[in-house]
C-alpha cells in the first residue's frame, strides 16, 4: 500500500465519487454517508503519509513513477515533499469537515454535490502530488470542473456570472502556463519538474516563462489585479464550495509559485521580485480597504483572503532578496516558511470562517451584514467560535492566523524595514475589518426579528467549527510539528533559489 | 502561333467569368450551374492544354474524369434546385437567406 | 533554591484551567462553582507567586531562564517558549496575581446580578493568565503573545455588556488603536531579529552593544541608528498598550466595560504592561539617548494633558481612568530619563492605589444602582464609610501625600526629572509638577462630589423593580433604595488594596528604587543613573517623607486641595462660575482636544472613504469594468460585427471565398517580394 | 497491369462497393416496416469493414494500381476512425430518422457511398484520386444534407453546399491543371519530387494557392468556411454528425495528401498562408459561436476554430504536426459524435432540441445525458483531463515545434474565448430551471445511450491514457 499511496490518495475519492453518483438523488442519506466514508478513508489514509515522509530527510519522497505517454516521454509521476504532505493533510481534513457542513444544508442533488466534492479532493490532491509538468497541468484544470459545477448548480443568485468569471478567469491565467510548459519541453524533452530545475534558461526566456508562470499562478491564488474573480465566485458559492475554494484552492496558485517559477526560472524571480512584492503589499493594504467597505459578509471574508494570501506571496518572493541580495538563508527560510505556513493557517482560518457564515445563512438566507446584529444573544456558542476565528483571522497570536504573517513580516523587515512596515499595516486593517465585522453582526441588541429566531448551532455544526478551533489553536500555539514537517523542503527551496541558471 | 500561354490566359479568363457569375448573378439559380460547368470546362482547356504542351496524356484522362463527373454534379445539382423549388417555390438567390448569423 | 518549572507553569496554568472551567462548563457548575474555581486558581497563582518572590527576591534563588518548548525552530532561529523570571518578573507576577485575586472576590459581589456571571470569571481569568505569559516570557515572541492577548481580552471585557452600542465602540476602538502600537512593536521586533539573530531576551540583551554604530538604511543615503529604531518601534508598542499620547484615546472609553475589570487590566496591570516592557528591555534603551528623549516628551506630555481632563469629567469612573492616563504618564516620564526602577515602583504602587480607587468607584456604582455621573451623587460617605475611607487612601496615594505609597514613588520621579539633563527633561519637569497640581485638582474635586456636600439624587421607595443590567434607562438621580454600603466581598478587597496603597511605598522604597534590588534585571548605564546620584542623599523613607512636606509638589497639592474644598464644599455655585470664566479652556478639555474627532474623522470615515474608493474605483469600475467585463463586452461586441458577414446570401458567401483567394495570392506576392 | 495484389490493396473499398450495391439492392427488395434489419446490416457491413482495414493491414506502405492508391499507416487510422464514425452515426440517428419517417435506405447507402469517398480520398496517391475521391463525399452529402426533402432549410442548406463546394471543386482543379503544367505529371510521389525544380515556378505556386482554397473548403477554415454553419443547421441532425466527423477526416486526409505527398517541398511557402487561415478560423469560429442561440450552428462555428487548431498541426509541416493534427482530427470528431449524438437522443418527433435553450435544466430531467453532454463541451473546450485538451495541446506543441510561439499563443487565446459558449451549455444543463412544456422524455433506444455514453466516456479515457492512439498517429508519419 505504501508503494502506491499517493495513487492512492488522489484516486480513492475519485473512485468514491462513483458510488455516490450511483446512490441517486432518491437517496441523499446513502449518498451523504458514504461521501463522508470516502472522506474519511482517504484522509486515514493522508495520515499514513506523516510516519512514512521523512521529515528530517526532506526532498522528494514516496515516489511513483509510470510512464504515461511513452511518445512524449510523459509520466505520470508522483511524489511529495513536506510542503505537499501538509497540504494534502489541510485537503483531507476540509474534506471531511466540508462534507460534514453540508450534510443537511444540500437537499438538492445531494450525491452530484458530494460527488463532485470527492472528484475536487482527489484532483487537489493530484496538484500537490504531481512531478511531472504535464500532470500538474491536468489536475490543475481539472479542478475548475467540478468546483464550476458546485457553485453553478448550489449557488447564488448570480451564480452564472461568477461561475463565468472563474472558469474563464483561471482558465486564461493557465493557458499561458501551458504555453510556458511546452516551451520548457521543447528545450529539455521531458516534462520532469525536476529536470527543469536544473535546465539553463536566458534571461529572456526565463523572463517570459516567469510571466507565463505568474499569470496562472496569480490569477489562482489570486493576486491583485487579476482577483476580482474571487468575491464574486466566493459570494454565490454554496459553503462548501468556499470553504474548499479558500480553504485549498487557492494554495494551489501559490504551490504552483513554489514548484515553477523558484526552481525553474529563479533569475526572472529575482529581477521581477519588486514586482510580487508590490503587489503583494497592495494585496494586503488595498485590498484591506476594501474589504472593510463590503456588506457582505461573504466578500468581505473573500477580499480578506486575497489579503492573507498576499502574505503568502510576500514570503515566497522575500526570500529571493534575502538570498540573493544579503545572503540571509535563515531570514530566507524564515520568510519562506512564513508562507507555508500562512497557507495551512489560512486553509483553516478562512474555511472555519466561510463555515460560521454558512451557518448564519442557512438560518436567515442573507449574507448581507446590515441583516444582523446582536447574534451573540442567541447563538453564544456561535458567537464564540466566530470571535475565535475573527481573532485567528486578524493574526492574533496563539491561534493560526498569527504565525506565517509574524514569520513574514519578521523576514520581511529583514529584507527592507518598509516592507516589512506596509506588511504589518495588516495588523491594522485587517483587525479593523474583520472586528467590525464582528461588531456589526455579533454584538449589539437584536435589530432584525428574525434574529431573534434563530436557532444555537447544532451538534453537526459544533463538530466542524470545533474541528476548525482546534486546528487553529493548536498551530497557533505549537507551530513546530508543520514548520518541522517542511522545514526541509523549504531549505531545498531556498537553496535552488541561490542558484543562478544563466 | 498559338502558344500555351494563350489557351491559359483563356482558360483563365473562362475561370474569372464562372467566378463572377458565381457572385455577381443574385437572379437565378440556374445561372450559377451554368457558371459551375463552365469553371470545369475553363480547367479542362488548361489540362488539355498542359498535356498537350508536356507530351502527357494524362492530364487528358483527367479531363474525361472531371466531364463525368461534373455531369453527375450537374445532376444532383438540379435535384438539389427541384427540392429547392418545390420548397421554397423561389429559385431566386437573393431569397435563399433564410439562415444566417 | 532554584525555582521549578512546575511551581512557574502551575502559576501561569492555574487561572487558565479556571478559565476553561468556568468558560466551558459555566452551565454545568453554575455560577458559584465559576466563582470558586477562578478564586482557587487564583488563590494558588497568587500563593505561588508570592513564593517565587520570596524565593528570588529575598532567599537568594538565582534568576530562572529556561524554555518550556519549541514554537519554531527554522535554521538558527529558535523561537520557544519559556519562563524568564527575575525579580521585576516576580514583582510584577505579584502585583498582577495578587490585584487580580482581589478583583475576582470583588466580582462576585459587583456583579451578583449579571447574566453573564460565569463568562466574567472566566474572561477575568484568561486575562490573569495572559498577563503572567506576558510578564514571565523570556523571549519577544511569548512577549508579544501576552501582549495581544491581553488585547483580546480586554478587548472582550470592554464589550462585556454587548448590548450597549457604546461598550461595542468602545471596545472595537480599544483594539484597534492597541493594534496601531502593536503594529511599531511587532516591527520593534523584527528589528530586534534583523539585528540580534535572536527573539531569546538573554541573548538579545547580551549582544545589545553590539548594536553600537550599526544603522538601518531608510532611503538611499538616509541611515539611523539601530538602537533608535528599534527602541523607537517597540515604545510605539507600549504607547499602545499604555495609552500614551496620542494612542491614549481608547482608555477613557474602555470604561464601558464592568468596574472589575476597568480597575484590574484598565488601571493595575495591563496598561502597565507597557511600562513592564520598556523596563525589561533597558539594555536596548540605554544604548539610544535620543529614544529615551522621545519617551521622555511622549510620557510628559500625557502626564499634564491627559490629566487636566480628568478635571472637567464627570463620569466617576472616567475621572480616574483620565488620572491612569495621567500616571501612566509619569511612569514614562520615569523611562525616559532611564530611571527604569523608579517606573516599576510607580507601576507597583498605582496598581495598588488605582485598583482601590476603581473598586471603590465601582462600590459606590453598586451603591447607586449604576449611576455613574457625580452630579447625582454627594455625601455618600454616611452610607458607605469603608468605601469613603478607604478610596480616601487611594486618593491621597494618588496625590502624593507623603507617607502614603504614592508619594514615594511619583516623588521619586518628579525628583529624577529634575536632575536628568536628557532633552527634554525641563519640559517633562514642568509637565510633571503641574501634573501634581492636576492631578490632587481631579482627585479631591472626584472625592468632594461623591461623598461630600450634599446628597443629589432622591430615593422613591417602590420605584418598580429596578433590574440590574439596564443600566442608563432610569431616570438621573432617582433611585429605587437609599445607598448602602457594599457587601464584605467588596469591602474586603478594598481593604486589603487599602494597606499596600497606603504602606508599601515606606517599606519598599529603599531597596527598590535604592538598593539595587532589581539587580541586573535592569540595565543602566553609569551615565544615566539618576538614582544613583539620588541614592546619595537618600538618608530613609522617613526623611524622605518629612522631606516631602516642603517640596514644590506637595504645595501644589496642598492648594489644589484648598481650591476644591472652597468650591465643593464651601461654595458649590462658584464651580459653575468658573466653568463660564474659563469656557474656552473648560472647552477644549470638554471636547478632549478634539483628538477623539480628529481621529475618528480621519481613521474612522476617512477609512471607509477610502475603501470605497477602492472598491467602486478601483475593483468595480477600472478591474471589473475595464479588464473584466470590458474584455469581455468587446468581444462580444466584435462576435455581434463578425456576425453580420454571414449574410446568408450564396453570393456573399462565394465572394468571400473569392476574397480569401486573393488574400492568398497577395500574400503569395509578399512572399515573393 | 493492374494485379490481384492490386485489388487485394483495395480490399475493404472494394468490399464496401459491392455491399452498398447489395444494400441498395436489398432496400428495393424490403419491405418498409424490415428496415430495421437493414440499419443492422449497414452497420455489419461497416464494421466488417473495419476489421479489413486492420486486418489487412500490411507491414509497410504499398500502392497500387501504379501510385494512383496509396495504403499506409495513416490511411489505414483515418479510415478506421471513419468507418467507427459512421458506425455512430447509424446508431445514434435511427430514432431520429423513424421519427422523421426518414428511415429509409438510401441514408445507408448513399453514406456508405460517402465514407468510400472518404477511403480513397484518404488514400490517394494521384491528383486524379484526390479529385475523385473528394467528389464522391461531397456528391454524396449534398445528397444526404438533401435528405430531409420536406424542410425548406434542408433544401437551402444542399443549395449553399452544392453552389460553394462546386466551386471550391473548381478551384481545386484548376490548381490541379496549374500544378499538372508546371510538373507535369498528377502522382503524388512524383510531384513531390517536381516541385522543387518546376520549369514554371509561379504557375506551380498559383496551382499550390488554388489548391489551399480546396483544402481549407474542405475542412471549412476561414474565410472558406461560409458554408458551415448553414450546412449543420439546415442538415438533418445526423448528417451534421457525419459532415462534423468523417468528413473533418477526410478533409484531413486530403490536405495530408497535397500538401505533404506534393508539395511538402513548398512547405514555406504554404506554411505562412496555413497560419493565417488558422489564426482566422480561431478567430472568426470562435467570436461567431459566443453569440449563436442554436446549438448546431454554434457546433458549426466550434468545428470552424476547431479547423483553425488542426490547421496549426500543418503548419508545422513535420511529422509532429501531422501526427498533432491527425490526433486532432480524431479527437474532433469523436467530440463532435459525442455531442451531437447527444442531441440525436434528445430530438423526438416535433423536437429537434438543437436550440441552446432546449437544454436548459437537462441535469434535472436526465442526469446522464447531462452528464455525457457535459464532458463533450468540455473536452471540445480543452479542459484537461478530457481528449480535446491533449489534442489542443499536441497542436500547440507543435507550433513551438514550428518556432511559431506567437501562433500558440492566438491558439490559446482564442481557446479562452471560445471557452465561453461550451461553459454556456453547461451552464444551460446544470444551472438553470427546464423550461415549461419542455419534453422530458428521452428516446428510449437501449443501444443508442450505450454507445453514446461509451463515445462519451472514451473522452475521459484518451484524457487519462491517450499514449497508444498518440504512438499509432506518431508512428503513421515518422515511416
Amino acid at each position: 500500500m505504501f508503494n502506491h499511496l499517493l495513487s492512492l490518495l488522489i484516486w480513492l475519492p475519485i473512485i468514491g465519487a462513483v458510488p455516490v453518483l450511483l446512490a441517486g438523488s432518491g437517496r441523499p442519506n446513502a449518498a451523504r454517508w458514504l461521501a463522508l466514508l470516502f472522506m474519511v478513508l482517504t484522509f486515514v489514509v493522508s495520515l499514513f503519509l506523516l510516519p512514512q515522509y521523512n521529515a528530517t530527510a526532506g526532498g522528494m519522497q514516496l515516489v511513483e513513477s509510470h510512464v504515461w505517454i511513452a511518445s512524449l516521454g510523459v509520466h505520470y509521476g508522483l511524489a511529495v515533499d513536506g510542503i505537499s504532505v501538509a497540504l494534502i493533510v489541510l485537503t483531507t481534513i476540509v474534506g471531511i469537515l466540508v462534507v460534514v457542513g453540508a450534510w443537511e444544508v444540500i437537499k438538492v442533488n445531494t450525491h452530484q454535490y458530494m460527488a463532485a466534492m470527492l472528484v475536487l479532493e482527489g484532483l487537489m490532491i493530484g496538484v500537490f502530488c504531481a512531478t511531472d509538468a504535464l500532470l500538474f497541468y491536468v489536475f490543475f484544470e481539472a479542478m475548475l470542473i467540478p468546483m464550476f459545477i458546485l457553485i453553478g448548480v448550489w449557488g447564488g443568485p448570480r451564480r452564472v456570472y461568477a461561475t463565468l468569471k472563474f472558469f474563464i478567469y483561471t482558465f486564461l491565467g493557465s493557458v499561458f502556463m501551458l504555453i510556458a510548459l511546452m516551451y520548457l519541453y521543447e528545450r529539455s524533452g521531458t516534462f520532469d519538474m525536476h529536470v527543469w530545475a536544473s535546465l539553463p534558461l536566458t534571461m529572456k526566456e526565463q523572463t517570459w516563462l516567469f510571466f507565463g508562470f505568474l499569470i496562472a499562478f496569480a490569477i489562482k491564488v489570486p493576486m491583485v489585479p487579476v482577483h476580482t474573480w474571487l468575491p464574486d465566485a466566493h459570494v454565490e458559492a454554496p459553503t462548501g464550495g468556499s470553504v474548499v475554494l479558500a480553504a485549498v484552492m487557492l494554495k494551489v496558485g501559490t504551490y504552483g509559485m513554489l514548484r515553477f517559477i523558484l526552481p525553474i526560472v529563479p533569475d526572472a524571480g529575482e529581477h521581477f521580485t519588486w514586482l510580487i512584492v508590490v503587489l503583494s503589499l497592495i494585496a494586503i493594504i488595498y485590498i484591506g480597504y476594501v474589504a472593510l467597505v463590503q456588506e457582505d459578509m461573504k466578500k468581505l471574508v473573500a477580499y480578506s483572503s486575497i489579503a492573507h494570501m498576499g502574505f503568502v506571496t510576500l514570503g515566497i518572493f522575500i526570500a529571493f532578496m534575502l538570498i540573493r541580495h544579503d545572503g540571509n538563508v535563515d531570514a530566507a527560510r524564515l520568510g519562506m516558511q512564513g508562507a507555508m505556513v500562512q497557507m495551512i493557517s489560512h486553509g483553516f482560518v478562512s474555511g472555519a470562517m466561510f463555515t460560521c457564515i454558512g451557518v448564519m445563512y442557512d438560518r436567515l438566507h442573507t449574507r448581507l451584514i446590515k441583516d444582523y446584529g446582536g447574534l451573540i444573544n442567541v447563538m453564544p456558542w456561535f458567537g464564540f467560535f466566530y470571535v475565535l476565528f475573527a481573532m485567528a483571522n486578524c493574526g492574533l497570536p496563539g491561534t493560526s492566523g498569527f504565525v506565517g504573517e509574524f514569520m513574514v513580516i519578521l523576514a520581511s523587515f529583514s529584507a527592507n524595514p518598509w516592507i516589512g512596515l506596509f506588511a504589518a499595516f495588516t495588523l491594522i486593517i485587517g483587525a479593523g475589518y474583520t472586528l467590525w465585522l464582528v461588531k456589526r453582526v455579533l454584538w449589539g441588541q437584536i435589530t432584525n426579528p428574525h434574529v431573534a429566531e434563530m436557532k444555537e448551532i447544532n451538534g453537526r455544526e459544533t463538530f466542524v467549527l470545533a474541528a476548525f478551533a482546534a486546528l487553529v489553536l493548536f498551530i497557533g500555539i505549537w507551530p513546530e510539528p508543520l514548520v518541522h514537517l517542511m522545514d526541509s523542503s523549504v531549505t531545498q527551496l531556498v537553496q535552488q533559489l541561490a542558484v543562478h541558471k544563466i | 502561333m498559338i502558344t500555351l500561354s494563350h489557351f491559359i490566359v483563356l482558360g483563365a479568363i473562362l475561370f474569372c467569368i464562372a467566378v463572377a457569375g458565381l457572385f455577381i448573378n443574385r437572379k437565378n439559380v440556374i445561372v450559377l450551374l451554368m457558371a459551375i460547368e463552365l469553371m470545369l470546362l475553363a480547367v479542362n482547356i488548361n489540362f488539355v492544354a498542359f498535356s498537350r504542351f508536356n507530351h502527357d496524356v494524362a492530364g487528358q484522362v483527367f479531363v474525361f474524369f472531371i466531364l463525368t463527373v461534373a455531369a453527375a454534379e450537374s445532376a444532383i445539382g438540379l435535384a438539389i434546385l427541384v427540392l429547392l423549388f418545390r420548397n421554397r417555390s423561389t429559385v431566386n438567390v437573393a431569397e435563399i437567406d433564410s439562415m444566417k448569423g | 533554591m532554584p525555582l521549578s518549572t512546575s511551581i512557574l507553569l502551575t502559576i501561569a496554568l492555574a487561572p487558565l484551567v479556571g478559565c476553561l472551567l468556568a468558560g466551558f462548563l459555566g452551565k454545568q457548575i453554575g455560577r458559584a462553582g465559576a466563582h470558586c474555581v477562578t478564586i482557587l486558581g487564583l488563590l494558588i497563582s497568587c500563593g505561588l507567586s508570592f513564593y517565587v518572590l520570596y524565593q528570588i527576591g529575598f532567599a537568594g534563588a538565582p534568576a530562572y531562564n529556561h524554555n518550556l518548548y519549541t514554537w519554531f525552530e527554522i535554521g538558527h532561529l529558535n523561537a520557544s517558549v519559556g519562563f524568564m523570571i527575575d525579580r521585576l518578573t516576580a514583582m510584577m507576577m505579584v502585583v498582577v496575581t495578587f490585584v487580580s485575586l482581589l478583583v475576582h472576590i470583588y466580582t462576585i459581589g459587583y456583579m451578583a446580578d449579571d447574566d453573564g456571571y460565569q463568562r466574567f470569571f472566566s474572561y477575568i481569568s484568561l486575562f490573569t493568565f495572559s498577563m503572567l505569559m506576558l510578564v514571565m516570557s523570556n523571549n519577544f515572541l511569548q512577549l508579544f503573545f501576552g501582549w495581544e492577548a491581553v488585547g483580546l481580552v480586554s478587548y472582550l471585557l470592554i464589550g462585556f455588556w454587548y448590548k450597549k452600542p457604546t461598550a461595542i465602540f468602545a471596545n472595537l476602538k480599544a483594539f484597534l488603536v492597541n493594534r496601531v502600537g502593536d503594529f511599531g512593536f511587532l516591527l520593534g521586533i523584527a528589528a530586534v531579529l534583523y539585528f540580534m539573530g535572536t527573539l531569546d531576551y538573554a541573548t538579545a540583551f547580551a549582544a545589545a552593544p553590539t548594536l553600537v554604530g550599526k544603522t538601518l538604511a531608510i532611503t538611499q543615503g538616509t541611515h539611523w541608528d539601530a538602537a533608535t529604531v528599534i527602541c523607537i518601534l517597540l515604545f510605539i508598542g507600549a504607547m499602545g498598550k499604555s495609552a500614551q499620547v496620542p494612542l491614549h484615546v481608547w482608555l477613557p472609553d474602555s470604561m464601558e466595560g464592568p468596574t472589575p475589570i476597568s480597575a484590574l487590566i484598565h488601571a493595575a496591570t495591563m496598561v502597565t504592561a507597557g511600562i513592564f516592557m520598556v523596563a525589561r528591555m533597558s539594555p536596548f534603551f540605554e544604548l539610544s539617548t535620543t529614544a529615551l528623549s522621545f519617551v521622555l516628551v511622549i510620557g510628559a506630555t500625557g502626564a499634564l494633558f491627559t490629566g487636566m481632563i480628568g478635571i472637567v469629567q464627570n463620569d466617576i469612573k472616567r475621572v480616574i481612568a483620565y488620572s491612569t492616563l495621567s500616571q501612566l504618564g509619569y511612569m514614562t516620564v520615569a523611562l525616559g530619563v532611564s530611571v527604569y526602577a523608579g517606573a516599576v515602583f510607580h507601576l507597583m504602587t498605582h496598581a495598588f492605589f488605582k485598583a482601590l480607587l476603581f473598586l471603590g468607584a465601582g462600590s459606590v456604582i453598586i451603591a447607586m444602582h449604576h449611576e455613574q455621573d457625580m452630579r447625582y451623587m454627594g455625601g455618600l460617605r454616611k452610607y458607605m464609610p469603608i468605601t469613603w475611607i478607604t478610596m480616601w487612601v487611594g486618593s491621597l496615594a494618588l496625590c502624593a501625600v507623603p507617607f502614603f505609597s504614592g508619594f514615594y514613588s511619583k516623588d521619586a520621579i518628579i525628583e529624577a526629572v529634575g536632575e536628568s539633563h536628557r532633552w527634554g527633561a525641563s519640559y517633562a519637569y514642568f509637565c510633571v509638577v503641574a501634573g501634581a497640581f492636576v492631578t490632587a485638582l481631579y482627585t479631591f474635586r472626584q472625592m468632594y462630589l461623591t461623598f461630600h456636600g450634599k446628597e443629589r439624587f432622591t430615593v422613591v421607595e417602590h420605584h418598580g423593580h429596578g433590574h440590574h443590567d439596564d443600566h442608563g434607562h432610569h431616570e438621573p438621580g432617582v433611585l429605587a433604595h437609599a445607598p448602602k454600603e457594599s457587601p464584605w466581598v467588596v469591602t474586603l478587597p478594598l481593604i486589603l488594596l487599602a494597606i499596600p496603597s497606603a504602606l508599601v511605598g515606606f517599606f519598599t522604597v529603599k531597596p527598590l528604587l535604592f538598593g539595587h534590588w532589581f539587580g541586573s534585571a535592569i540595565h543602566v548605564n553609569p551615565a544615566n543613573d539618576i538614582l544613583g546620584e539620588m541614592g546619595e542623599h537618600f538618608h530613609g523613607a522617613l526623611a524622605m517623607a518629612l522631606d516631602g512636606f516642603i517640596s514644590l509638589p506637595f504645595g501644589l497639592v496642598v492648594l489644589a486641595f484648598a481650591i476644591t474644598t472652597y468650591i465643593y464644599l464651601f461654595n458649590p455655585a462658584m464651580a459653575d462660575k468658573v466653568k463660564s470664566l474659563l469656557k474656552p479652556l473648560w472647552t477644549v478639555l470638554d471636547r478632549k482636544y478634539w483628538v477623539d474627532n480628529v481621529y475618528y474623522a480621519l481613521f474612522a470615515t476617512g477609512s471607509q472613504k477610502l475603501g470605497r474608493l477602492f472598491w467602486k474605483a478601483g475593483d468595480t469600475a477600472v478591474v471589473d469594468g475595464v479588464m473584466v467585463n470590458g474584455s469581455a463586452a468587446t468581444v462580444r461586441r466584435i462576435a455581434a460585427g463578425t456576425r453580420r458577414l454571414q449574410s446568408g446570401y450564396l453570393y456573399h458567401y462565394a465572394f468571400a471565398m473569392i476574397v480569401g483567394l486573393i488574400l492568398l495570392l497577395g500574400g503569395y506576392w509578399l512572399i515573393g517580394q | 497491369m493492374p494485379t490481384f495484389n492490386d485489388i487485394l490493396v483495395l480490399l475493404p473499398e472494394f468490399y464496401l462497393v459491392a455491399a452498398a450495391c447489395l444494400l441498395l439492392l436489398l432496400d428495393a427488395f424490403m419491405k418498409p416496416e424490415q428496415r430495421g434489419v437493414l440499419h443492422w446490416i449497414s452497420i455489419a457491413v461497416l464494421l466488417v469493414a473495419i476489421y479489413l482495414v486492420i486486418a489487412g493491414q500490411p507491414p509497410e506502405t504499398v500502392t497500387a494500381f501504379g501510385g494512383m492508391f496509396v495504403r499506409d499507416r495513416a490511411a489505414e487510422i483515418l479510415k478506421v476512425f471513419s468507418l467507427l464514425s459512421v458506425v455512430l452515426v447509424f446508431i445514434y440517428s435511427r430514432p431520429y430518422l423513424v421519427d422523421r419517417k426518414l428511415f429509409q435506405g438510401e441514408f445507408y447507402t448513399v453514406m456508405i457511398f460517402a465514407v468510400i469517398g472518404v477511403m480513397l480520398l484518404v488514400s490517394a496517391g494521384n491528383l486524379v484520386m484526390i479529385y475523385l475521391g473528394l467528389e464522391l463525399l461531397t456528391l454524396s452529402s449534398y445528397g444526404l444534407v438533401a435528405l430531409n426533402r420536406d424542410s425548406p432549410l434542408s433544401s437551402e442548406a444542399a443549395m449553399k453546399y452544392f453552389v460553394l463546394g462546386a466551386l471550391s471543386s473548381g478551384m481545386l482543379l484548376y490548381g490541379m491543371s496549374m500544378v499538372y503544367g508546371a510538373a507535369g505529371t498528377l502522382d503524388l510521389a512524383a510531384l513531390h519530387g517536381a516541385t522543387a525544380h518546376a520549369g514554371m515556378p509561379h504557375l506551380m505556386l498559383f496551382g499550390l494557392i488554388f489548391m489551399l482554397v480546396g483544402i481549407a473548403f474542405k475542412l471549412g477554415a476561414a474565410p472558406f468556411h461560409m458554408w458551415i454553419p448553414d450546412v449543420y443547421q439546415g442538415a438533418s441532425t445526423p448528417v451534421t454528425t457525419f459532415i462534423a466527423s468523417a468528413s473533418k477526416l477526410a478533409a484531413f486526409g486530403m490536405a495530408y495528401r497535397l500538401l505533404e505527398g506534393g508539395m511538402a517541398d513548398l512547405a514555406h511557402y504554404w506554411q505562412p498562408m496555413l497560419a493565417v487561415i488558422a489564426v482566422l478560423s480561431m478567430a472568426i469560429g470562435n467570436l461567431v459561436a459566443i453569440v449563436q442561440t442554436n446549438l448546431k450552428r454554434m457546433l458549426a462555428y466550434s468545428t470552424i476554430s476547431h479547423m483553425g487548431y488542426l490547421i496549426i498541426g500543418l503548419v508545422n509541416a513535420g511529422p509532429e504536426g501531422y501526427s498533432a493534427a491527425m490526433f486532432y482530427a480524431i479527437s474532433y470528431a469523436l467530440m463532435a459524435t459525442a455531442a451531437f449524438g447527444v442531441i440525436l437522443a434528445l430530438a423526438r418527433a416535433g423536437f429537434e432540441c438543437e436550440e441552446i435553450d432546449d437544454f436548459k435544466g437537462l441535469n434535472q430531467r436526465s442526469p446522464w445525458m447531462a452528464f455525457l453532454m457535459m464532458l463533450a463541451m468540455f473536452s471540445l473546450a480543452g479542459v484537461p483531463p478530457l481528449y480535446g485538451f491533449f489534442a489542443k495541446y499536441l497542436v500547440l506543441q507543435a507550433a513551438i515545434d514550428a518556432h511559431m510561439l506567437w501562433l500558440a499563443i492566438v491558439g490559446v487565446v482564442f481557446a479562452i474565448i471560445g471557452l465561453y459558449y461550451y461553459l454556456r451549455v453547461v451552464k444551460m444543463m446544470y444551472f438553470d430551471k427546464a423550461e415549461e412544456g419542455v419534453l422530458t422524455k428521452l428516446q428510449p433506444d437501449a443501444t443508442l445511450r450505450v454507445v453514446l455514453s461509451l463515445n462519451a466516456l472514451v473522452l475521459v479515457a484518451l484524457g487519462i491514457y491517450w499514449g497508444p492512439l498518440l504512438g499509432w498517429c506518431k508512428q503513421a508519419f515518422v515511416g
